[in-house]
């Protein structure tokens, strides 16, 4: 398998160089696009089976990377899953890219990276030893920067990438000092060797810290996630959906194996902060997803959103970890990987909708869109299920993870540290009101995109997009939907990573009748998503047929209601701006909100202005400073180029006076 | 006369030099220049399969210098290949004159001879004089172009190497003073092969003295801050070939001398521990090098601070000791000459097309040249430390066995790296991407010793020959 | 045969809640037109109109989509499955692991969410000021109720409401603040939910009053019908949430017999009249706040669901 | 007789170190190449003593070179310079006179500090004294450079720097290459001394002063 899975990232690379010299024609993307679409479908199907099989870990050495240790290769359930999540997300976006591809106008500047990104991921996910690790997911970071500079002439491109590859270079910097810790001066390196020393639980929480640093800069953990929400709409929008959907989860990926797997005894009093950081970033990433303007970075802020929640899963496993409950520790793991699993789904699926309606429109501004459901229909209808997935609704996916992590919730009164008992229902409730807020980005994404009335003529002209792209779209809906109506599988299937991560699983899921789920029978809580969504359709159906039977079936069409005022210009619908706005004005201080009026005075006829803005904290108040420090030192330093001969002389001879001095002093 | 490398890697650039040097015509002397340096290297990889000749009293081949003498005699070979097809647009545009060029190559040559013979000498005397001969020249090289600028450079440049090298003149004599009571008068006392043998019996404190004033003299030569004035100047006002040469071979020949010495004192356990000192001057070259970073306006200059820093991690990694740390500071010498005489080579190429050094000048290089763009941002992200480049696995190893040891001074180190990281970014964003600057020349030099570089620099970062790493492990092991 | 029977039980539940639910809404009508000194319409007039819209034609504004007529019946249903696993006169129906507590709150939410979505597909103003102020509500009322469901789960060990109600029946409920605060935080969920005053207006005319009203401005015939019969369902679900939790007497427990189903099913019928009155009170005894209040008003819901769930350490032993 | 030997060393080095405190206290530049010239000729003086007691005969070609180079060319020909460039009675000390005369006490302290600390041994004692005294002529030479805005005291303060060096290495008994480093130094004097004539020859400069370098064009051309 571990073999398998090497050839198709050889294949990948192999690809990759391939791409660099294939002709700038219209073949071209349709070549590449299509092998790794069957690439990663053979990925997710080793994956698949690995998980099926509940296969032994396999490993294996390659004579490449540090030479005395070799690149080790290992297949395992946490792999596995990620390995499966990692090839349904990369064939999702590679299909649509079939379709999607022929729009871009340089194809040359994507395609020789986007094999290569695809296969560094897995060798992220395939490594065993911490130097493969991190070269892959440094190669990983910069593949994807490449690809976020594949529309480099715009000034903001360019500095999206350069924020982006900056903290990525942090992120790695900071997981060297974690791997370093780990490793110890000796460098035993492989992860079989550093799973294998003791630590104290001092040195394992620091490790924990530097892994929160590291692995949430690139998952886009606050306050790191800066990057994120203008790089990842700044790349074309099936590498968007890459790197929303799987490249963060390859960062997840990245935190479990360490922490979970690796470091060995954590002490409780860490996970209050992996607990708090992954609350706080879902409720801040979400309120701004809520008020931003940009479809893309919509979701790029949604995206920040639930990796909070998933890392507030991972934090609540810690808890239970490290009070020896490893039930309950699967409980909050299995929620948070398959979240995961549901946030790839859904969150390509919206960004490929992003894609479609950026392509069939031109506009990204939610405030240029409207009325594309009539335009649109087949993507307005995939679009829904991602926003109702997303919104963590039953009966789809969303709400299972979410179910699962309050599950986990409900369970604090179980842990030994009244500060847990008290923090993790308070955090319970942040994740209740980031599900609530949620499902308001969401009516406001899709109900200014796909509702109402056109608010520019390209979204008026606008037509359906290509099949391939639709293909890929369904397929991800159609996951969506399984995942929610048989969650059960997954929470199986995801059996081994659980054991590997939490060391118990949950019990199986599949036997249960009617596809219930009862994930700690003790409790005996239980939700069945098959049939919610059978009742569901039963009743609705039901209702309309029945109404349409015995009642009437007539439809007539007419204006909608003016209030007295006729011929309402499009532009008075409530746009983005102004949906966001009862949100906005409850939670102005989280995002530093700002509304200016301009009113005309009596008499004047120029039109009357309203502008509101949100800002960033953590920009304002920690990357503001930081780069004005930096800023400084930079000028402080630069007067040094600039001295005479002898005042550099002075310097080689004050150094050399002070080194005998201190030689001196010394003896 | 039987087969000796050590002796045709002096005599082949000594011989080459002198009939450079009566060469009238450029482009002959540009192609003779091309095949002394390739002689040059031939010899010095005949060392790979010839037996290592016996340490004599003046030349010598061991584990740690052969890597350098192949590193040198290559970089020494693709440069003036490099230089070879770079000099010609230099001519036509008026910056050099026949005779200049004249003068060029034979200096080219005495340099090439100074840094194999101070690489070769098993004689801190030798050694001395080798460095010596090797900065003379260069500041000549510096001084080329004749411009107001280059002379400033040239002058700045041989003010500071002459203190530099009267500096380590000083602590040469010391260490021989040290040595003479044990190994005798004369030569067998500047033998560096038998100073190190016996260096346990050596007066540990006349060794102390001996190493601050070789640090110092010598450290002028690497560019260690707060030595390192003339390295930006020399490296931004000479030929671009000069400069590729300077950051990728002077420095570390320089740097290979230091080593000499620290193996020295690591062999003496009553002398003080090397360590601390490299690692201070080291963090400090690379922290300030790194700030210096942003305020570049020069694409060359900025390259040079970008040396500057590099030299600073080396010293650093060095002066961590320890069999990983000295490992990957010898990979990381390794690395940084191949990446930045290779970045230096695509500055040329780049200043030449655009008529500038001016970094504001230069935007969307990917796009009008996208072989030298792609070429310059592999390179520049391979210097800062992204893989698959073999620098990669220097900082890897740095950082990983640095934290565990000292936290604090990794933590300085890490700083350092993200620094000049963030800082080479923005300007390597600013020059490769974007709308392209001015008119589309075409190439006026040859890209293939750039790429060349860049797939060594890949391999290597990816797997290293196997004898690579044996030599670099018993050095490192020697290193302490 | 017990299959069957037990299929049958839920049935009954599920026709009784949907069979309630006008009457419910009627009877407030009613207690607030003579709280008023109106003597206001029957009690059965809700029927009346549900039958009669269902008969008319529908006007379809010229720009609705198919969403706009798919989401009427897909609220109604959502919002009567989730009316339908509340317990009301007995626990431990075929279907009631269904969906747990926190499932019916979400599934109340995916009606909202339809809603919502549905009001924006027209392209008016006021469509717009409904959905955005409604989210808005939802997005301070649904973590408050999820709260309340923590609060009420931890005390009881499980979010099935199955299990909740026979703990809650059980003698090791005793007294707890935490409950209380549950129970205050419930009352202003369902104020709002519900879209009654003082967060909202159902009977109001004003378009930029309105917040559910307005979401609903366009539709007309029988998607009214099915809009207005969820409006009803979700009072319902609401009334009996509140009597099953926090009145649970009367219910019959899993697997009773007849008596004890009859004996439930009349307790269930007071707790609605009850209900009723009192919400008829409660709305004709305070003003509507304006709409920026509203989130200060669920805050308050929301902090007290919260300490509610924290209190819960404290208070164990009252 | 090595008791006498000793002292004649011990005399003539440590005169060396009283000529470079003359040349700190000289602030004009004609009376600095004349103290110069003399600490040439004292530096020929005792290399050519340790050339007799150490019986090594290349020793005095050293002294040679630096008696006719040190002592009489470059001497004349910076003083023909200055005398060219009118600069012959110029004060240019960056810092006063005394403080640097402190500054030298220091260093000349420091330098014996840690020569002593050296391990002691009979025969070394000689050099040990001779290297503290070089030691202290090299710094001396040093501070020189560095107090000094002239391009031309800048090339005197380096020369006596080159004496120290030049006394140390006589000093180090059996030292190979003497020969040969005077002669690398004193090629490098010539070209720092060319290269100043060049700088003033190509009229790039209006001074020789090098605070003129100081507007390097090469990051301020914008």
């Amino acid at each position: 398998m571990i073999g398998a899975g090497l050839t198709i990232v050889g294949l990948l690379l192999v690809l990759s160089l391939a791409a660099a010299v294939l002709p700038n024609g219209p073949k071209s993307p349709v070549v590449v696009y299509g092998a790794s679409t069957a690439l990663c479908s053979v990925l997710a199907t080793i994956g698949f089976a690995v998980l099926a099989a509940s296969a032994d870990p396999v490993g294996l050495i390659l004579p490449i990377g540090l030479p005395w240790l070799g690149a080790h290769f290992r297949i395992d359930g946490l792999s596995a899953f990620f390995l499966l999540l990692l090839g349904i997300g990369g064939a999702a976006a590679s299909l649509y890219a079939i379709g999607y591809g022929r729009h871009e106008h340089e194809p040359h500047r994507t395609l020789p990276f986007y094999p290569g990104f695809l296969g560094a991921m897995a060798v992220v996910i395939l490594s065993d030893d911490a130097f493969t690790f991190l070269l892959s997911w440094e190669v990983m970071s910069l593949l994807s920067w490449a690809l976020v500079l594949t529309h480099h002439r715009a000034e903001d491109t360019r500095q999206a990438g350069y924020l982006y590859l900056v903290m990525a270079g942090f992120g790695t910097m900071v997981l060297l000092l974690a791997f370093g810790l780990m490793a110890g001066s000796g460098g035993s390196y492989d992860f079989a060797a550093i799973r294998e020393t003791g630590r104290n639980e001092m040195l394992a929480a620091a490790v924990l810290m530097l892994m929160l640093l590291g692995a949430g800069s690139k998952a886009g953990l606050m306050p790191m996630h800066v990057w994120l929400p203008v790089a990842h709409p700044a790349a074309p929008s099936h590498v968007s959906a890459l790197m929303s959907g799987v490249m963060t989860k390859v960062a997840i990926y990245g935190f479990v194996r360490v922490v979970f797997d690796l470091l060995g005894p954590l002490p409780w009093w860490a996970s209050p902060v992996v607990i708090v950081a992954g609350a706080l970033t879902a409720v801040i990433g979400i309120l701004f997803a809520i008020n931003d303007g940009d479809g893309k970075r919509v979701l790029a802020w949604s995206t920040i959103e639930n990796v909070g929640i998933i890392f507030a899963g991972l934090g609540l496993a810690v808890a239970f970890r490290a009070n020896a409950m490893p039930g309950l520790a699967a409980l909050a793991m299995t929620a948070a990987l398959i979240h995961a699993m549901n946030h790839m789904l859904f969150k390509s699926l919206l960004f490929m909708v992003a894609g479609a309606v950026l392509n069939a429109t031109g506009r990204r501004d939610l405030d240029a869109l409207g009325g594309l459901i009539h335009r649109m229909p087949v993507t307005a209808a995939l679009a829904l299920v991602g926003v109702t997935a997303i919104s963590a609704l039953p009966p789809l996916n969303g709400f299972v993870s979410e179910w699962l992590m309050f599950q986990s919730v409900l369970q604090s009164p179980q842990l030994a540290q009244p500060g847990l008992q008290f923090l993790v229902p308070a955090a319970g409730g942040v994740l209740a009101l980031t599900a609530a807020l949620a499902a308001t980005a969401f009516v406001r994404f899709f109900g200014v995109i796909f509702l109402g009335r056109a608010r520019s003529d390209p979204a008026a002209a606008a037509s359906e997009v290509d099949r391939w792209s639709l293909g890929a779209m369904a397929g991800l809906a159609a996951l969506c939907i399984l995942a929610g109506v048989l969650p059960g599988l997954l929470i199986d299937f995801v059996g081994p990573a659980v054991e590997i991560a939490s060391g118990d699983r949950l019990v199986s899921q599949t036997s249960n009748a009617w596809f219930t789920l009862v994930p700690l029978p003790q409790i005996d809580s239980s939700y069945s998503g098959f049939l919610v969504m059978a009742f569901v359709a039963i009743v609705g159906g039901g209702a309309a047929w029945t109404v349409h039977r015995i009642a009437s079936r007539g439809v007539r069409r007419g204006p909608a209601w003016d209030c007295g005022f006729p011929n309402a210009d499009p532009i008075t619908q409530y746009g983005a701006g102004s949906f966001a706005q009862p949100i906005r004005r409850s939670f102005g201080p989280v995002v530093a909100a700002r509304e200016t009026v301009f009113m005309p005075p009596p008499g004047d006829p120029s039109a009357a202005r309203h502008a509101a803005s949100t800002t960033d904290l953590a920009w304002r108040h920690l990357y503001t400073p930081l780069i004005a420090l930096v800023g400084a030192l930079a000028t402080r330093a630069n007067s040094l180029q600039f001295l005479t001969i002898r005042r550099y002389l002075s310097l080689v001879f004050g150094t050399l006076i002070l080194l005998l001095v201190g030689l001196a002093t010394w003896n | 006369m039987s087969f000796d490398p050590p002796s045709l890697v002096l005599i082949v650039p000594a011989v080459a030099a002198a009939m450079l040097a009566l060469m009238p015509s450029y482009r002959a002397s540009a192609w003779i220049n091309v095949a002394a340096s390739l002689l040059t290297f031939l010899a010095a990889a005949s060392l790979f399969v010839v037996e290592r000749p016996e340490a004599g009293d003046y030349l010598h081949v061991d584990d740690l210098n052969i890597v350098f003498i192949v590193l040198n005699t290559f970089v020494g070979l693709t440069a003036a290949v490099f230089s070879a097809s770079y000099i010609g647009h230099e001519l036509q545009t008026g910056r050099v004159t026949p005779a200049n060029l004249r003068f060029y190559h034979a200096m080219y040559q005495v340099m090439m001879f100074g840094m194999n013979l101070a690489l070769v000498s098993n004689n801190i005397g030798l050694m001395w004089v080798a460095v010596e001969l090797a900065t003379l020249s260069t500041v000549l090289m510096v001084g080329l172009y004749r411009t107001h600028e280059a002379l400033e450079a040239a002058w700045k440049y041989f003010i500071l190497g002459s203190v530099g090298i009267a500096l380590a003149l000083f602590g040469t004599i010391l260490i021989y003073m040290a040595a003479q009571p044990i190994l005798g008068e004369g030569l067998p006392s500047m033998v560096s092969s038998k100073l190190i043998a016996s260096a346990a019996e050596l007066d540990p404190k006349m060794l102390n003295v001996a190493f601050v004033f070789l640090i110092v003299g010598y450290g002028t030569k690497v560019g260690l801050a707060p030595f390192h004035a003339w390295l930006p100047d020399a490296h931004a006002e000479g030929p671009t070939p000069i400069s590729a040469v300077l950051s990728g071979l002077l420095l570390n020949v320089a740097l290979y001398v230091v080593l000499r010495f620290k193996m020295l004192m690591a062999a003496n356990e009553t002398a003080l521990a090397p360590g601390p000192l490299m690692v201070a001057l080291g963090l400090l070259s690379l922290v300030f090098a790194a700030a210096m970073l942003y305020r570049r306006r020069d694409i060359k200059r900025l390259f040079a601070y970008s040396s500057i820093e590099h030299m600073g991690i080396i010293v650093f990694a060095f002066g961590m000791g320890g069999a990983l740390a000295n490992f990957a500071g010898l990979l990381h010498m390794v690395m940084h000459s191949l990446t930045k005489s290779a970045i230096f080579f695509a500055v040329g190429s780049i200043a030449q097309i655009k008529g500038t050094q001016r970094l504001a000048d230069i935007r969307g290089l990917t796009q009008s040249h996208p072989l030298l763009g792609w070429g310059l941002v592999i390179a520049v992200l391979s210097i800062a430390g992204m893989p698959p480049s073999g620098v990669f696995m220097s900082e890897f190893l740095v950082v990983t066995t640095s934290f565990s040891r000292a936290p604090i001074l990794a933590l300085v180190l890490v700083f350092g790296l993200v620094l000049a990281f963030a800082a080479l970014l923005l300007h390597l964003t600013g020059v490769a991407f974007g709308e392209p600057s001015g008119e589309d020349e075409p190439l006026h030099s040859t890209l293939v010793p750039l790429w060349l570089h860049l797939a060594l620099i890949m391999l290597i970062g990816l797997h290293m020959p196997g004898p690579m790493v044996e030599w670099f492990r018993s050095v490192a092991a020697l290193l302490g | 045969m017990e299959l069957i029977g037990n299929l049958l039980l839920q049935g009954v539940q599920m026709f009784l809640v949907l069979v309630l639910a006008p009457g419910l809404t009627g009877l407030v009508r009613k207690a607030k037109a003579r709280l008023t000194r109106r003597r206001g319409a029957s009690v059965l007039q809700p029927y009346r109109d549900l039958w009669r819209l269902m008969q008319k034609e529908v006007i379809l504004a010229d720009n609705a989509s198919w969403l706009f007529r798919v989401s009427p019946y897909m609220i109604v249903a959502a919002t009567w499955v989730a009316a339908s696993l509340v317990p009301t006169f007995a626990i431990g129906l075929e279907f009631s692991w269904t969906a747990d507590f926190i499932a019916i709150v979400a599934l109340l939410g995916s009606a909202r969410f339809f809603l919502a979505l549905a009001g924006m597909d027209v392209g008016t103003s006021f469509g717009g000021i409904g959905s955005s102020r409604e989210m808005m509500i939802g997005a301070f009322a649904e973590p408050a109720m999820l709260l309340v469901v923590f609060t009420v789960s931890l005390v009881a060990g499980s979010t099935q409401l199955s299990n909740v109600v026979a703990f809650m029946q059980s003698d090791a409920v005793g007294v707890r603040v935490s409950l209380a605060m549950a129970l205050v935080a419930l009352v202003i969920v369902a104020l709002a939910e519900n879209a009654r005053i003082p967060v909202d207006n159902p009977a109001t005319h004003l378009e930029l009053t309105m917040v559910h009203e307005a979401m609903v401005l366009e539709y007309s015939g029988r998607h009214l019908a099915m809009i207005e019969l969820a409006a009803s369902l979700k009072l319902l679900l609401y009334v009996a949430l509140i009597g099953a939790i926090f009145l649970p007497f009367g219910i019959g427990p899993a697997g009773t017999g007849f008596a004890g189903l009859a004996a439930g099913l009349v307790f269930f019928l007071v707790k609605l009249v009850g209900g009723g009155l009192l919400l008829a009170v409660l709305e004709t005894s305070v003003a509507k706040m304006r709409v920026f209040r509203v989130a200060e008003f669920l805050g308050a819901a929301l902090m007290l669901g919260l300490l509610g769930t924290l209190l819960l350490f404290v208070s164990r032993s009252l | 007789m090595p008791d006498l030997a000793f002292d004649i060393a011990h005399m003539l080095a440590g005169s060396l170190v009283l000529v470079s405190f003359m040349m700190i206290y000289q602030d004009r530049l004609s009376a600095l190449l004349n103290t110069f010239a003399l600490q040439a000729l004292l530096l020929a003086a005792a290399v050519g003593w340790q050339a007799y007691i150490q019986g090594a005969s290349h020793l005095y070609a050293s002294a040679g070179i630096a008696l006719v180079f040190k002592a009489i060319i470059v001497p004349w020909a910076l003083h023909k310079m200055i005398q060219r460039l009118g600069i012959h009675r110029e004060v240019e000390t960056v810092v006063g006179v005394v403080p640097t005369m402190l500054a030298g006490m220091g260093l000349v302290a420091l330098s014996i500090l840690l020569m002593l600390q050296l391990t002691e041994t009979a025969e070394s004692a000689l050099a040990r004294e001779d290297l503290a005294f070089s030691l202290s002529v090299i710094l001396l030479g040093m501070l020189m450079m560095v107090t000094r805005r002239n391009a031309v005291s800048q090339v005197v303060g380096f020369m006596s720097l080159e004496n120290g060096l030049i006394l140390a290495t006589t000093g180090a008994q059996g030292m190979p290459f003497v020969v040969e480093i005077s002669v690398a130094f004193s090629v490098l004097i010539a070209m720092i001394v060319i290269g100043v004539f060049l700088f003033r020859i190509r009229e790039r400069f209006d001074s020789v002063d090098t605070e003129a370098i100081e507007h390097f064009r090469g990051e301020k051309r914008s």
